[in-house]
């Protein structure tokens, strides 16, 4: 139960807004010692897959086991790198074309640590992280997404 | 033995639902016989969380765990 | 004189404000072939040096140069990564700690490009921009702050 | 020999101006000059611009050319 507690909600519904992301950045204008944020964000991009544009991504997950898997990844970013901050959102539903579905964005004294955990931990979401994609089509159609990456740790 | 099974993504537009009951000794066991039911399944990559831990082996199952079918992540 | 045209403006006065970062990113979302931007910020942070606490750094610099070198510095980033998109913001001016002065935004098509170049051009600025920080401290001196750099190409 | 010399951070502290015109015919005569007459830029380090571009061994100056002092960088 207490462990449970400590988990922090990653998931937001439909899109991360890019107002969203402004104000996260304030908010850290009060903790001066740190000197450097490293942002990730993740844009759904309108490929165009057999003649067919993709309009949006509909996102779905494993819900408890991904939050027990960010909370893992967290765990394991604070532990390798010096950070004074990190946060992980990540959209369910629909996301548009041209919208945001994943904001990572790590704090630290010095600018290395931030740059290599954000690194870090967009890697092991894509590799870890039990969430699914599905391209929706001007055409109705659907097609699943399938991650590429780097293995990491 | 009641085993609680989810799946998502493609698998659950192949098997039709995402959550039902399921009896099997063993994770290998629970695999074939879903291949049996649903050929669909043959032709997919997935892997296996037996209680949200994946699997890289046979495991066995208990009543009241739960099994997930998790075709390749596509999150981020 | 068509050289100059192409000089993108870098410097503006005082802190970068969240709000602006947010804009900058919102105005992404008509480039729908982008599916990843990589973000860093330098905040100014409230160090202690001899038992005193850094209030502001006032940033100065050779404008003409510096122009010259964040223009250099964009166009090998451009060669050496598959960007869609890079800005690069640097204050000059007094910046308050916990206020930010730098901004480099990268986006690509894939991740990996827009994460790497953002590290390249922060480290090319750190070494070979000639711009300086002084320092302000609550008893009123200052110091004059000197950059460690990883040697880039 | 009218060359146009800027100087910037600690160094602008120490010369007491920004700008000033001086004279010399090459970069080196041009630093020594100024260490005899600003004895406190003997201890610092800073590289020199010609023309906005860094020298890294002794280079002619000509009229109108313009040479930056520049102290260790701080940008960021």
């Amino acid at each position: 139960m207490i462990e449970e507690k400590k988990v922090k909600k990653v998931f937001v519904n439909g899109p991360i807004s890019p107002v969203f992301v402004g104000e996260s950045i304030a908010k850290h204008s009060t903790k001066q010692d740190i000197g450097a944020h490293s942002i990730f964000l993740g844009q759904v991009r309108n490929d165009i897959i057999d003649g067919n544009a993709v309009l949006a991504i509909d996102y779905s997950a494993y819900n408890e086991m991904a939050e027990e898997k960010f909370h893992e990844i967290r765990e394991d970013a604070f532990q390798k790198y010096s950070l004074t901050c990190m946060h992980i959102y990540h959209s369910l539903g629909r996301v548009e074309a041209g919208e945001i579905g994943l904001f990572v964005f790590t704090s630290s004294i010095h600018r290395e640590d931030a740059m290599e955990a954000c690194a870090y931990i967009v890697e092991r979401i894509k590799e870890q992280a039990p969430v699914w994609g599905r391209e929706v089509f001007d055409d109705g159609r659907h097609v699943w997404k399938q991650n590429n990456f780097k293995e990491t740790q | 033995m009641a085993i609680k099974l989810l799946t998502f993504g493609q698998i659950t537009e192949i098997i039709g639902q995402s959550e039902s009951t399921v009896n099997a000794m063993d994770s290998d066991a629970l695999k074939a016989q879903l291949i049996m039911q649903f050929p669909g399944l043959k032709d997919l990559q997935f892997a296996i969380a037996v209680n949200k831990y994946v699997i890289n082996e046979n495991t066995g199952l208990k009543d009241g765990d739960t099994v997930a079918l998790l075709p390749p992540f596509s999150g981020g």
